[in-house]
């Protein structure tokens, strides 16, 4: 482990983004200095995000310590294995995310605020996910929450309000719950700090500890959407595609779940949880979730409800990968960020672009939508068989070292969930896709443009490349998870930090 | 910084902390009688000149520890004694929120309340110098006297608006603070007859081997009921919200923020007094100062989230705030009462900037309504901003000011061995969180319904610079909460001679 | 019923003061600790430690001179409130218009009572004159003579009517008449700095002390007196 | 008790007028006599303060007729002149406050002046 090293790039990558959504909201009046403003802060920030890849893949640990808000607490930012990954995927995804929203909200009305609290959600997120201790992840977290709340309610209107204050509730109570489970941990682990592999080990008043687990979940587990901590989620897809794409792919649910991770594993220890056993009903109601999401969304009509509670379910794969505790699970837990975030965003770039082109919005209305906007639907069904899981594709490695840590973990139940799960995903995906490619686009005479690129030439190249790209990236993850510079050699070096394994992953 | 030492180890630094302001209100009507301008600016220059010599008390405190002044050069129970300790850092606060309060009412001053102006100008500056004797001095009839020096301009300054409910506002917080300063006034003549002294340090002494004997324990209640009225702590509380909220901006701004703050100051000050002498029986009491305290949290939460008018809300708030600092007194460990009085401070700053930019919205538009408010956000951003940037400072979101104390105060209840009051100080913050939303989505996310706030200008600068001066110091006061502290930590360890 | 619950509640408080206070030495005994400790050493320096022979003021003026500065400056804020709070009114209601014209308070003052109070007038103003200088060695001091002064305007003002009397002195000079209290004790607090080393110190020789004394009883009896007619005369005014 | 009781006559006329004055101050709807009740109870309390200092048949606190050993403690009275003064203070700012309620609220009984805004 290489010494704690004093750089001020985790601040300066938080900063880039904040001065940028700042300059937007000050000066953004136009659209082409607002574009050049919001995909510089990305880039720039990309940069230097990975400009600590190299380091930390060597066991470099970057820190810097900003405020002593309280005594012995302060807020302080550090850059591990696990923190670089989560800030990896989500300064990565921001660009298209960026470019894509640049395009899809050309002629809307309030982009100001939205382009600046956009970039303050990712600066955000950023600041999470380089939180050396609970306090700071926790100012972050509820500084997230302020953030999105006014990209879920941009369009304004009824249902927009009413679900922006159920989103309100839900994420500002989680946060209590959290808030509450950090005094307690402050009480008697005297520390907050995330450095380590457990701050509670020499702590055991069990009564004390279930409490501590279940607040510090609980609170998590709401922006984690784990049932019953969901109902905003679905609620949520009010929002203009560019924030849901952010919500679920990126932001918002990453950060609980990320949450989840450094508590099982920076403040409990694996080690303590095992011996805890805690651990095992969080998996449980993982299992629950993962299947009742599935089977729930196979009901839906509207593409981004069926995709909201495709992500519900997908988030509990990475909830169960935390709860088995063991080296190969974490793996597909933190593999499983990267993957379902590309998958799930370039699904929502879909829908979007099938709503900004054709203007539908219904599963049942996407006959023939394959050749209308044959680049589209490509990198759509390239994510739908990626979350079936389909070998060579991102999906698959997840479920790969899923079981192969259920398994090390000696609970083989968790097998047949993920099996079952597969066969639901492909009950709600192959549909669509079946709909899409082999059915004849409904009224096609009406329609009247058969060449197939008509449809696609009316999107922007601007919404185009960024989907592309991302289905691209879903199956650079599938085929090349072993080439040097993809994250999953980031992940690794991550689970070594965990299980404090000095050599390569298991 | 040394020239700043030599100055202020100037022997006779610390009764001017009054002086000044009290001499500059006794010449200002007979001075400047008919320039209500240049009124205004030498009242705003003689609370600055009182703030400059705050900080030199503060910079003699950090040199050398607590010290004292004897009036007239009797040495004590003879003569009266000032001490400066540092719980007295107060001043600080005080003198910074009446400059910037008067600042604020500029506009008024020069304005249609030109008539006022002088008046006006003398009485803040009386409160000012009644508020920091209330805090310096070592006294206890003298600490009645200032009691009154403040509370009397605290009660003309409510009915100096113009609004019909005023007079009678100011009336409902006139009759139930004469009555408490009289039980006060009744207490510390018990303490007289007991002890035959007035100085707190030599009251304590020589109450002690008399133990916790009913008459001791009489004037403990006289003197709490009446400084508790003062602090407006549940169920004592009922005549804040028409008060705070029918007064002027300024003058909420002041009352909440500092003038209710004098009674938690008295209280604090009768630890020390009674501690040594009631022993058990000032558990009970704390416990009691506990409950009424979370009693307080709760009432103030629950009645500010259906308040209509904005400023009553915040009045409400206070109410709140105010459970907050007792429940940290209460719970007596030297984390909850550093906690508690760290709130002092913060909730002080944070309020008074609030409602400064409250009164900057409602007087620029002239409702008082949250939901007639809707959609004034967007014509006038900075003063909606400073509200709500200040509306989530005193909800207590890290690393705000409000943050800090709430965070003590709950550390400080685990240490008492008390987990249930976790939920009531977190549960508070998040109903805090709840009606401060409420606020922010009404002044940002909803579209204007009256027509005051289509044609609504942003503020003038007089107004916006001292309430967004003040919500910044709330919002980056959590940042400096460890210094604050640890400033206040050795105080709160030797509180009521533990 | 209501006032039998209030009826009920007066008694039980009534009941506990009571108890509190049985348990207090029983007064007029001479052995309580309210007669050894302070008030014995007041005695002890004679008269020129405490610069007066009434004790009273000596204790007001020299020992505790803070109070008596703190009670001085706020009786002049109380005149300060009461000019605020009805001025505010005032104001608009002069402004407006519509205020019914001036109605002058005075009773329908009979000749009797007219020829009384012109009676009375000089000979109060002798006692207060007398009670104000005399205050250092006989009972009474400064504030006492200033209220039997404050109580001559008023009943002047009820003979002669509140304007002619608010006449009496120009509004300018009236500012500085009624802050002489607070401003005097003010001096007196920094000349303190220079005689005796300490705020409001009274000086170390005995007949400077003295002087000293008779200076701030009879500013605190002029100011008390322009106070206490100002607060009425400007209740006065405002009664329709 | 009943000893306790006569020794301390005193206090028991202080109680009896604090009451009263208290009473009034809580029954009574009209302003105004809230105000005298309230200056009832401040000349009960002052009353209590001078009443600790004296001693029966000692001399007054004036050194000029020259005082023999009992006399009674100047501190109470010098107390008392300064609460009095304050409670002048607070009374006039009330009637003050008195009269603006009458200008704007036309009465001054407090039930009926409800809801002021």
């Amino acid at each position: 482990m290489g010494a704690e090293l004093l750089d001020a790039r985790p601040a300066l990558a938080l900063l880039v983004s904040a001065t940028g959504a700042g300059l937007i909201m000050l000066i953004g009046y136009r659209a082409r200095l607002r574009a050049w403003l919001a995909v510089g802060a990305a880039v720039l920030k990309f940069v230097i995000v990975w400009s600590m890849l190299p380091g930390v893949l060597a066991g470099q640990v970057y820190g810097l310590t900003l405020f002593e808000v309280l005594p012995g607490l302060a807020l302080e930012l550090r850059v591990d294995a696990l923190g670089l990954f989560f800030a990896l995927v989500s300064s990565t995804l921001w660009i298209p995310a960026t470019i894509y929203a640049l395009a899809y909200m050309r002629g809307r009305q309030g982009q100001r605020r939205f382009f600046s609290f956009f970039a303050l959600c990712v600066a955000t997120t950023v600041g999470i996910a380089f939180a050396e201790n609970l306090l700071t992840l926790f100012v972050f977290y509820e500084l997230l929450t302020v953030c999105t709340y006014p990209l879920v309610i941009h369009e304004g209107g009824l249902a927009a309000r009413r679900a922006g204050r159920r989103y309100l509730i839900y994420t500002l109570s989680g946060g209590a719950l959290i808030l509450t489970g950090m005094v307690v941990v402050q009480h008697l682990a005297g520390t907050l700090s995330l450095s380590g592999t457990g701050i509670l080990d020499s702590i055991d008043n069990h009564a004390a500890l279930l409490a501590i687990f279940v607040l510090l979940v609980a609170g998590f587990g709401v922006k984690a959407a784990i049932m019953p901590l969901h109902s905003w989620l679905p609620a949520a897809m009010v929002a203009p595609v560019p924030v849901s794409a952010l919500l679920h792919a990126v932001a918002v649910v990453k950060a609980g779940v990320f949450g989840l991770m450094r508590v099982v594993y920076n403040v409990f220890g694996v080690e303590h949880m095992r011996v805890l056993g805690f651990a095992g009903y969080l998996g449980l109601l993982a299992g629950f979730t993962i299947l009742a999401a599935s089977v729930i969304a196979l009901r839906q009509h509207n593409l981004k409800r069926l995709l909201a509670w495709s992500t519900i379910s997908q988030l509990s794969y990475i909830v169960l990968a935390i709860s088995l505790l063991t080296p190969a699970a974490t793996l597909a837990g933190i593999i499983h960020l990267a993957n379902q975030a590309f998958a799930k965003i370039t699904m929502f770039f879909a829908a979007g672009a099938i709503q900004r082109a054709t203007g539908k919005t219904r599963i049942d209305e996407l006959d023939g939508i394959g050749r209308q906007l044959p680049a589209v639907m490509a990198s759509f069904t390239v994510a739908g068989l990626s979350f079936i899981g389909v070998p060579l594709l991102a999906g698959f490695i997840t479920k790969w070292y899923l079981s192969l840590g259920a398994l090390q973990a000696g609970s083989g139940g968790y097998m047949v969930v993920l099996a079952l799960s597969g066969l639901l995903n492909a009950a709600y995906w192959l549909p669509i896709l079946y709909r899409a490619w082999f059915k004849p686009p409904a009224g096609v005479a009406a329609a009247g443009n058969t060449s197939p690129l008509a449809g696609s030439a009316a999107l922007s190249p601007m919404m185009l490349v960024p989907l592309l790209i991302c289905a691209a990236y879903v199956l650079l993850l599938g085929v090349g998870a072993e080439a040097p510079a993809m994250p999953f050699v980031l992940a690794e070096a991550a689970v070594r930090l965990v299980f404090g394994l000095p050599g390569p992953a298991p | 910084m040394r020239a700043l030492a030599a100055f202020a180890d100037w022997p006779h630094l610390l009764p001017a902390l009054f002086l000044l302001p009290l001499a500059g209100a006794a010449l200002l009507p007979a001075l400047l009688r008919t320039r209500p301008a240049v009124a205004w600016a030498s009242a705003l220059a003689v609370a600055l000149a009182t703030t400059m010599l705050a900080v030199l008390a503060l910079v003699r405190l950090l040199g050398d520890g607590d010290y004292g002044y004897a009036m007239a050069g009797w040495a004590p129970p003879l003569g009266i004694e000032l001490r400066y300790d540092r719980l007295s850092a107060i001043t600080l606060l005080t003198g910074a929120l009446v400059s910037l309060a008067l600042l604020f009412a500029r506009r008024e001053m020069t304005g249609a309340g030109r008539r006022q102006a002088v008046l006006y100008c003398s009485l803040v500056l009386i409160l000012l110098g009644g508020m920091n004797g209330f805090v310096i001095t070592a006294d206890l009839f003298n600490l009645f006297v200032f009691m009154e020096l403040l509370s009397l301009p605290a009660y003309a300054l409510v009915a100096m608006s113009p609004a019909r409910g005023a007079a009678l506002a100011a009336l409902k917080y006139l009759l139930p603070g004469a009555v408490s300063s009289l039980l006060v006034l009744f207490g510390i003549g018990v303490l007289h007859a007991l002890t035959g002294s007035l100085n707190m340090a030599d009251v304590a002494v020589r109450l002690t081997p008399g133990g916790p004997s009913p008459a001791t324990v009489l004037a403990l209640v006289l003197i709490s009921v009446g400084l508790l009225v003062k602090a407006a702590l549940f169920p004592l509380h009922f005549w804040l919200p028409d008060a705070h909220s029918a007064a002027p901006g300024p003058v909420s701004a002041l009352l909440s923020g500092l003038v209710v703050k004098m009674g938690v100051v008295g209280v604090v000050r009768m630890f020390d007094v009674f501690g040594p002498a009631l022993g058990g029986a000032m558990q009970a009491f704390e416990n009691l100062l506990l409950i009424l305290g979370v009693l307080a949290i709760l009432t103030g939460a629950l009645a500010a989230l259906v308040q209509h008018e904005l400023k009553r809300m915040l009045a409400w708030s206070t109410v709140a705030n105010i459970g907050y600092i007792f429940v940290g007194l209460g719970l007596a460990g030297s984390a909850a009462v550093s906690g508690g009085i760290a709130h002092v401070f913060y909730h002080g700053l944070t309020k008074a900037g609030l409602f400064l930019a409250a009164a900057a919205l409602v007087e620029r538009t002239g409702l008082h309504d949250i939901d007639d408010l809707r959609g004034l956000g967007h014509r006038m951003p900075l003063a909606a901003t400073a509200l709500s940037a200040g509306l989530i400072a005193v909800a207590g979101v890290p690393p705000t000011a409000g943050f800090v104390g709430k965070w003590q105060i709950a550390l400080g209840a685990l240490e008492a061995g008390r987990p249930e009051l976790l939920v009531v100080v977190l549960g508070g913050a998040l109903l805090a969180l709840a009606y401060g939303m409420r606020v922010i989505n009404a002044l940002f996310f909803r579209a204007p319904v009256s027509d005051q706030v289509v044609t609504a200008s942003e503020a003038p600068a007089s107004m916006l610079v001292p309430s967004v001066l003040l919500v910044a110091l709330a919002l980056a006061g959590g940042l400096s909460g460890a210094r604050v502290i640890e400033f206040i930590l050795p105080f709160a360890e030797s509180l009521g001679g533990r | 019923m209501k006032r039998r619950a209030y009826k009920l509640l007066v008694v039980a408080l009534g009941l506990a003061l009571l108890g509190g206070l049985l348990w207090l030495p029983p007064p007029g005994q001479p052995g309580g600790p309210v007669h050894e400790h302070v008030a014995a050493r007041y005695v002890e320096g004679g008269t020129e430690a405490a610069g007066a022979p009434n004790l009273t003021t000596a204790v007001l003026l020299n020992y505790r001179g803070l109070d008596t500065f703190g009670e001085v400056t706020v009786i002049f804020a109380a005149l300060l409130a009461a000019l605020a709070v009805l001025g505010v009114g005032a104001a608009a209601r002069n402004a407006s218009g519509t205020g019914k014209p001036r109605v002058d308070a005075r009773l329908p003052a009979s000749p009797v009572v007219n020829f009384i109070i012109r009676l009375m007038a000089p000979f109060m103003a002798t006692f207060a004159a007398f009670v104000m200088i005399q205050g250092d060695v006989l009972p009474g001091g400064g504030f006492q003579g200033g209220v039997v002064l404050g109580a001559m305007m008023i009943l002047l003002s009820v003979a002669i009517g509140p304007d002619r009397v608010s006449g009496m002195v120009a509004p300018a000079p009236l500012g500085w008449l009624r802050a002489i209290a607070p401003l005097v004790f003010l001096v007196v607090a920094v000349s303190g700095l220079a005689l005796s080393g300490a705020w409001f110190g009274l000086s170390d020789q005995p007949a400077l002390g003295h002087a000293l004394m008779v200076v701030l009883e009879l500013a605190i009896g002029m100011g008390g007196a322009a106070v206490i007619t100002g607060i009425y005369l400007s209740l006065a005014r405002e009664v329709e | 008790m009943l000893q306790a009781l006569f020794s301390h006559i005193d206090y028991v006329a202080v109680t009896v007028l604090f009451c009263a004055g208290l009473y009034i101050m809580i029954a009574r709807g009209n302003l105004l006599k809230k105000v005298i009740g309230l200056n009832i109870m401040e000349t009960a309390v002052f009353a209590f303060i001078v009443t600790t200092g004296m001693i029966d048949g000692g001399d007054p606190p004036l050194l000029e007729q020259g005082l023999g050993p009992d006399f009674a403690s100047p501190l109470p009275h010098a107390l008392v002149l300064t609460g009095i003064v304050v409670a002048v203070s607070v009374t006039a700012v009330a009637l003050a406050l008195i009269v603006r309620v009458k200008r704007e609220h036309g009465t001054i009984e407090f039930d009926e002046l409800g809801e002021p805004r």
